[in-house]
């Protein structure tokens, strides 16, 4: 178990973080989730003994410092070196053998994909090359704690699952903990059991996946997992009104703001939860067989969204909340 | 390195004999003027190897004296009793200083120094004072310069500008084709003094008292010479050569007429190395030129005063003495006492005199005046900066 | 190492205030200070001393920085040979070039000669005086021909590490070549060149060997002011040439904060990593 | 696109004439005689004079020696003082780093003749004048700011970005030092070097005075002849000087531009 | 219309771009999806006159070369300008007023969210905070083509969707061309209609964006779009027979593989095309009410995409085909 204990970090007249407390098993894979400029990079450096925090501390189970290796959200990698020379840099520093050292080289880079770019300088690699070559250059190491900076962000889509994959059976096989910090929910959820909201400097939430996305602990989390319509009202006691849903709610906090995900809330089959009727003006198709769809009640606009070719455009249709409505 | 720990300095012996026994195995330092490749050359072909035959190595540094002063003075102020200072050339006003501070070993004197005895008279001036400072067996001469002027047969169609009045004369007459060093250069410096004597005399001066407004009054008419000759020097006496090495270049381009010399070979030697042509004629001031004796003295932390006394006892030998008049050598006339001097030796230099086309010996020193008091050498610059250079 | 520097630095300062015990001097006071301040020779010599080095210093790096830009890596026939000649004069000692401007330089100096020679001029006394002169033109000249190629070697081995991205990025956005060198290559370059002008310009205002020999006497600098004064070889005026000595670093060390503070506020004060 | 060429062309020729043209006249210096106005050539010129005297000379080459030796003995204690000096001025802020950013000019800024003779006072009163140690570290006092400053130069522009990735990655600070800082700047460090040496190479006043005379190096021997006007001698000097500065930077400049790659 | 006419660009021995043609309308967006390494960043680079291709060129409607401003992958920040020089860099440049590029700097700052960033140095950003400095010094120039380079690659989702609006609204209101370059497949969809498939230096298709990943033009864009199952099988005319599905199908490409998107292909509802029964043995949480089903049939495994809690883990189920299966 590794222990953030009240991390607090002020740089300038600007307070990142405030007060940080987490606890994160070992043997784990540990999600960072916040919006840009949260303090999730800022963290990052904290926990790699990079930063000092203005307040606070990092400790292992043994109370001890321990510092992780870290793949930087601006890769970092040393211009004077090959992709090879890059790779190999932190085993050469340990003094590995030179005939380990090649083969875990080769094998890492094939399974990033960049064999060929072995001899190559970082200047004539494109971005997401260069993100391939500075995961590579840490994850040959295997270390106990990992720490990975945004380490998807320049990876198309296919690649990307081919990296989660490998880096979730890296840390099977060797017992790693990895905390890793993205902007990336479904990033997130797919490599982690455990994610935490980072907003403005704070944590938010810990929680699975799931539970998040269905029980954002207030508006701010509501809102960056976004992809929801907020809609203003009035509230007294638990009965919200607005001009497209007046009724029951779940009385989260007191904002005010009916909580509507694009996905997960809104649906066509009945349930015991009506919400309202709205005409379908647009159809956006998403890929993934999903259409995001924007309905006008009265005048307010709702995005919502459902499976490719279930509704038509220009047409009204009843829609119905999966559950009782949240009110932030 | 071959420094001694500096608990103490060495003794100054009391005889050559037990000076040459101390010495041998040796290394002696001579430390001075580096900028002469004649006298380099002489310490090096010349004294160097008279010294290794009694078993002591020379090591010659090239330092300018007021460097030389201020180790001498920082070892003094350090409390050190032994430093790496053994023999320094030195004269006029660096030796008045010297040895306000203290800073010399005396006992230079004819039991030590066995060529004194020989060659240098008890009463002779120069042995007895330099530059108005009491010698008290801290210097021993070791060459004899005199200031010479050296024309251009051609531009002065050969009728030399033997006095002041005549230099004036020829200065309006021929505008911008005279110049002299600023001082303080030596030569430069120099040459000022012998205005004085030439304008005032050397009386004057000499009695002045060592003040500003003392020297000032004194050689009001000097400045006043130096003054009106001003405006027919080289670029109407608003700039003047900063070194004799450009002032001789300047002359040898017969840009202008005249320049000096410490060294009546001077002439001599440039021709021989191709500097100036036959049309350099040495002469002197009918009143006379100002001359003056180099010195050698011992620190008094001198870790090795034996060797001292033997190098300076061999740069005072005959023999070496005799080498140098060769020009290679920079054909420098020896310090010796008028009456002497041994005949070989005066022979060479009237020979050679004849043969380069240049004042004798004998000429010389009958035009030799003295120097004044080396307090009052920088006071006299300073009035010239004040009143020639910078007088509007 | 320090420890000596800084020893030293604490024997000058006490024997400015006039402890020399040497020479019998054992009370300190001020007034070295005070008479240098007071001195009208001293300060017009100080001011025209500080115009001429700054004079020097700008000249070098505009000249340097020009000729840098010039000649940077991207076009590869001039560049190589370029860098290699800029670094020739900056392993000379300054006495050389003094020697080789005196040969050439002096009215009947080479120059002089060849333009004799071809008719330009009529004789060396139409050759204008640059050495020794009233406007210091042949220190001047000295100081260019080291200094120029020293901002130069400064710039380039800088240049070589600075790629050519913020250019690109620069005329993309659409400035012309001139606004980028201007708002952005420059301001890059900044520090290095401001580093170098004070190393320029301390060296022009504290060093005086060269003016020791091509400077005019009626238009004296104060190092060889100085010079002059120590080798005068009166000791009683050392607690003198030491507080001019401290004067005169104390202003250079004030002027180099003052750059260094005003460069912090140009543009390209600054400096970000690339 | 053409007349841009010819412009640089033209400027190039100008600067390689400007700089060529002192540098062959102290060579013609050291091989002629005779050389007066207003002839354009000398009247007579040995060409072999130079190499003979460089090879008869013992003072030459012992001078050379000593240059040698104190040359590189401060460099590399001038690039291990300064290296750390400006690595604490380009990466980290601490109290006084303004203060010490304007103090590393001091060197150069104290005239010689109050720093050198006060220090020659300090090194003689702790024994250390005449040391090998004693002139090197002069040397070093003025070879820092060049030093420093060069380097700054380099350190500044990536800052400390790569080598806190380094040191993330497990390497110490020394190899960390040695495979990434070292590298990456080596223009700096080409530069400090040069200027290191070149400076030490130049030394007069200081060698002399704290050398206590064991030190007669090729500018010890050379200054008195100059400032005399015995332009042969001193160009001589010269040329041998120029010599043993220019093949050992160049050899220098040529591994450092042909060894690895341009970093971008 | 801007012509791209047979660029090819080859550096040191790798031919980066085979021949590229394409014809981009004007006033409008026009998307670049590809993997990683597959010459996007190259291709815009010569869009942009940084680079000279090697062959071919890029000319407008008059035969003329026109410089798109460019949104750097890298964002290269002038490291010595603050956010605002920075930001007003290409209006300075120009000798706009000082009044308009105050003002203009601040609408786009604030649209941004990076008004309060105004007067700091881009050291002192968060990755995020420094892309959209990027994209606002290009965008406030609102230049008549306008080359994006990943530009939101950095932005958590929520950002993402705003920017992509305002990139949207900016280019409807100014009549810009936009042509941008992304490896996520989502944003390309969301901000355009007109999608080219860039895959190793070759533009593979060119297709709204619902065309491509329903027929993909072989199995290399399929494979990219991917995020589907290839069945290994053997195919004799248009019948294949693999473990998994034996039948008929579309015969793309002869590479005999059976393409299964995880979504959009299969389903549980009934349909003329059955596909197989399978076991559910995994099931994750995706966000946006999806699930990816992990099913086994016999010993093969396949990836499906369902609707949140449509099946239960350990069950059997019937499959179908939405359509005919196609097979390259
Ligand atoms: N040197 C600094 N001075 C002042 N503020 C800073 C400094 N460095 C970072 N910040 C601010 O701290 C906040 C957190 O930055 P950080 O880099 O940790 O964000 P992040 O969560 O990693 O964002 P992103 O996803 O955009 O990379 C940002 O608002 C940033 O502007
Ligand atoms: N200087 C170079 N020398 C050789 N190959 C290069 C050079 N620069 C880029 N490449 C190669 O060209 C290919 C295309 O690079 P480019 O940067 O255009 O890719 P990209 O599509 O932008 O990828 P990403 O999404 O990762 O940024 C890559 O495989 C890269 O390795
Ligand atoms: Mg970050
Ligand atoms: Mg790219």
């Amino acid at each position: 178990m590794y222990h953030l204990d009240n991390i607090s970090q002020k740089k300038g007249n600007t307070q990142i973080l405030r007060g940080i407390n987490l606890n994160i098993d070992e043997n784990s894979i540990f999600a960072i989730l916040g919006p840009s400029g949260s303090g999730k990079t800022t963290l990052l450096n904290i926990l790699a003994g990079i930063d000092r925090p203005t307040d606070g501390n990092f400790l292992n189970e043994d109370g001890q410092v321990e510092k992780g290796i870290m793949v930087f959200q601006d890769y970092r990698l040393f211009p004077h070196m090959t992709v090879f020379q890059n790779i190999t840099f932190g085993l050469k520093v340990k003094k590995a053998k030179n005939s380990e050292i090649k083969q875990r080289a080769e094998n890492i880079m094939k399974t990033m994909g960049i064999s060929e770019l072995i001899n190559r300088y970082p200047d004539e690699l494109s971005g997401g090359q260069q993100q391939r070559v500075a995961l590579a250059r840490a994850l040959i190491l295997n270390p106990k704690l990992l720490l990975m900076d945004e380490p998807f962000s320049s990876l198309d889509e296919a690649l990307r699952i081919e990296m989660l994959d490998f880096v979730k059976e890296l840390q099977r096989k060797f017992q790693l903990t990895i905390i890793f910090v993205t902007h990336y929910k479904t990033e997130a959820y797919m490599l982690s059991n455990k994610v935490a909201i980072l907003i403005n400097g704070q944590i938010m939430q810990v929680d699975a996946p799931k539970k998040l996305e269905s029980n954002p602990q207030n508006f701010d989390v509501a809102k960056f997992l976004g992809q929801a319509n907020f809609i203003e009202g009035s509230l007294s006691s638990d009965n919200f009104s607005s001009p497209v849903y007046s009724g029951k709610v779940n009385v989260v906090a007191e904002e005010g703001k009916l909580y509507l995900p694009f996905s997960g809330q809104l649906q066509l089959d009945q349930t015991d939860y009506p919400a309202f009727k709205g005409n379908v003006v647009e159809k956006k198709w998403m890929g993934s067989n999903l259409e995001r769809v924007t309905i006008k009640i009265n005048q307010e606009t709702v995005y919502c969204d459902l499976a490719s070719e279930s509704v038509s455009e220009n047409q009204v249709y009843q829609f119905y909340f999966s559950k009782l409505p949240v009110v932030f | 390195s071959n420094k001694s720990n500096d608990s103490k300095g060495s003794e100054m012996p009391t005889s050559y004999k037990t000076a040459l026994k101390e010495a041998k195995g040796k290394t002696v330092t001579f430390y001075g003027y580096g900028g002469s490749d004649t006298q380099n050359r002489w310490v090096d072909d010349v004294v160097t190897p008279m010294m290794k035959e009694k078993g002591i190595k020379v090591k010659r540094v090239p330092m300018n004296i007021e460097d030389i002063l201020k180790k001498l003075t920082n070892e003094k102020e350090a409390n050190k009793k032994s430093g790496n200072i053994d023999v320094v050339w030195i004269n006029g006003e660096n030796f008045y200083t010297a040895k306000k501070l203290s800073l010399l070993s005396g006992n230079l004197d004819n039991s030590l120094i066995p060529n004194m005895k020989t060659y240098i008279s008890g009463n002779d001036p120069d042995a007895k004072s330099d530059m108005g400072t009491k010698i008290n067996n801290m210097e021993v001469p070791f060459g004899n310069a005199q200031l010479v002027m050296i024309g251009s047969k051609q531009m002065f169609n050969g009728d030399y500008p033997t006095s002041s009045e005549k230099l004036l004369s020829w200065a309006k007459e021929n505008p911008g084709k005279l110049t002299y060093v600023a001082p303080p250069d030596f030569t430069g410096s120099a040459f000022i003094r012998n205005i004085i004597y030439e304008t005032v005399g050397f009386d004057a001066i000499n009695k002045a008292p060592a003040t500003k407004a003392g020297v000032y009054k004194a050689i009001k008419p000097s400045l006043d010479y130096l003054n009106e000759l001003k405006p027919y020097l080289w670029q109407e006496g608003k700039t003047y050569p900063k070194t004799s090495a450009q002032m001789d270049k300047m002359f040898a381009d017969h840009q202008i007429a005249m320049t000096f010399s410490y060294n009546q070979m001077y002439a001599a030697t440039q021709r021989a190395d191709g500097k100036f042509t036959d049309d350099a004629q040495t002469f002197v001031f009918d009143k006379g030129t100002v001359g003056n004796y180099s010195y050698l003295a011992v620190p008094k932390t001198s870790d090795n005063k034996a060797a001292a006394a033997v190098l300076i006892n061999t740069m005072l030998s005959k023999k070496a003495q005799t080498q140098r008049l060769k020009a290679k050598y920079g054909s420098s006339i020896p310090p010796y006492s008028g009456s002497k001097v041994p005949a070989s030796i005066t022979n060479e230099l009237n020979g050679e005199a004849k043969e380069n086309n240049t004042l004798t010996m004998d000429e010389l020193s009958k035009k030799r005046v003295p120097e004044v008091s080396a307090k009052k050498i920088p006071i006299i610059e300073d009035l010239w900066k004040e009143h020639v250079l910078n007088a509007d | 190492m320090l420890f000596f520097f800084f020893s030293a630095l604490a024997k000058s300062l006490i024997t400015s205030f006039g402890y020399y015990p040497l020479m019998g001097m054992e009370k300190f006071s001020l007034h070295y200070y005070t008479d240098a301040l007071n001195n009208k020779v001293f300060l017009k010599i100080f001011f025209r001393t500080f115009i001429f080095a700054l004079f020097s210093a700008v000249m070098a790096c505009f000249f340097g920085v020009v000729l840098a830009f010039l000649f940077k890596k991207n076009d590869n026939t001039f560049t190589k040979p370029f860098f290699k000649l800029a670094q020739l004069p900056v392993m000379l000692p300054h006495i050389f070039i003094v020697l080789a401007l005196l040969q050439l330089l002096s009215q009947t100096g080479l120059v002089s000669s060849l333009l004799t020679k071809i008719g330009i001029i009529h004789s060396y006394n139409s050759f204008p005086l640059l050495l020794n002169d009233q406007w210091q033109i042949g220190i001047i000249l000295t100081y260019l021909w080291k200094e120029v190629p020293f901002v130069i070697v400064s710039l380039v081995l800088v240049l070589r590490q600075m790629d050519n991205r913020y250019r690109i990025v620069s005329e993309n956005l659409g400035a012309t070549k001139w606004q980028t060198f201007w708002r952005v290559s420059l301001p890059l370059l900044m520090p290095a060149i401001v580093n170098a002008f004070i190393i320029n310009f301390s060296f022009n205002f504290g060093a005086y060997e060269v003016l020791y020999l091509l400077g005019n006497q009626t238009k004296e600098l104060l190092p060889v002011y100085i010079y002059d004064l120590y080798v005068q070889g009166d000791y009683t005026q050392l607690p003198m040439i030491m507080s001019l000595n401290l004067i005169l670093s104390v202003f250079s060390i004030a002027f180099a904060g003052i750059v260094l503070w005003l460069s912090k506020h140009l543009p390209g004060g600054h400096t970000g990593g690339i | 696109m053409e007349s841009k060429k010819i412009t640089k062309l033209v400027v190039y020729l100008i600067f390689a004439v400007l700089i060529l043209m002192p540098l062959f006249v102290i060579f013609m210096l050291a091989i002629s005689k005779t050389w007066s106005y207003p002839s354009l050539w000398p009247k007579w010129v040995d060409w072999g004079y130079y190499f003979r005297f460089l090879f008869k000379s013992k003072e030459v080459q012992s001078s050379l020696i000593s240059s040698l030796e104190l040359a590189i003995g401060t460099v590399i204690l001038t690039i291990a003082i300064a290296y750390p000096t400006a690595m604490a001025l380009s990466y980290y802020d601490f109290k006084g780093k303004k203060l010490l950013n304007v103090l590393v000019y001091l060197p150069l800024i104290i005239p010689s003749i109050a720093l050198l003779t006060n220090m020659d006072f300090i090194m003689i009163k702790y024994g250390l004048n005449g040391s090998f140690f004693g002139v090197v570290s002069v040397h070093t006092l003025f070879c820092l700011p060049y030093a420093v400053k060069l380097l700054y130069d380099n350190l500044i522009l990536w800052k400390d970005k790569y080598e806190v990735a380094s040191r993330n990655l497990g390497a110490s600070s020394l190899q960390t030092f040695f495979k990434v800082t070292v590298p990456m700047n080596k223009n700096g460090l080409q530069g400090a070097v040069m200027m290191t040496y070149i400076v030490s190479m130049t030394q007069y006043l200081s060698t002399l005075l704290i050398g206590d005379g064991n030190y007669l190096t090729l500018s010890v021997r050379m200054f008195p002849f100059t400032t005399s006007g015995k332009y042969r001698m001193a160009a001589v000097y010269g040329i041998t000087f120029m010599l043993v500065t220019l093949i050992p930077l160049y050899l220098i400049d040529i591994w450092v531009t042909h060894k690895g790659r341009k970093i971008a």
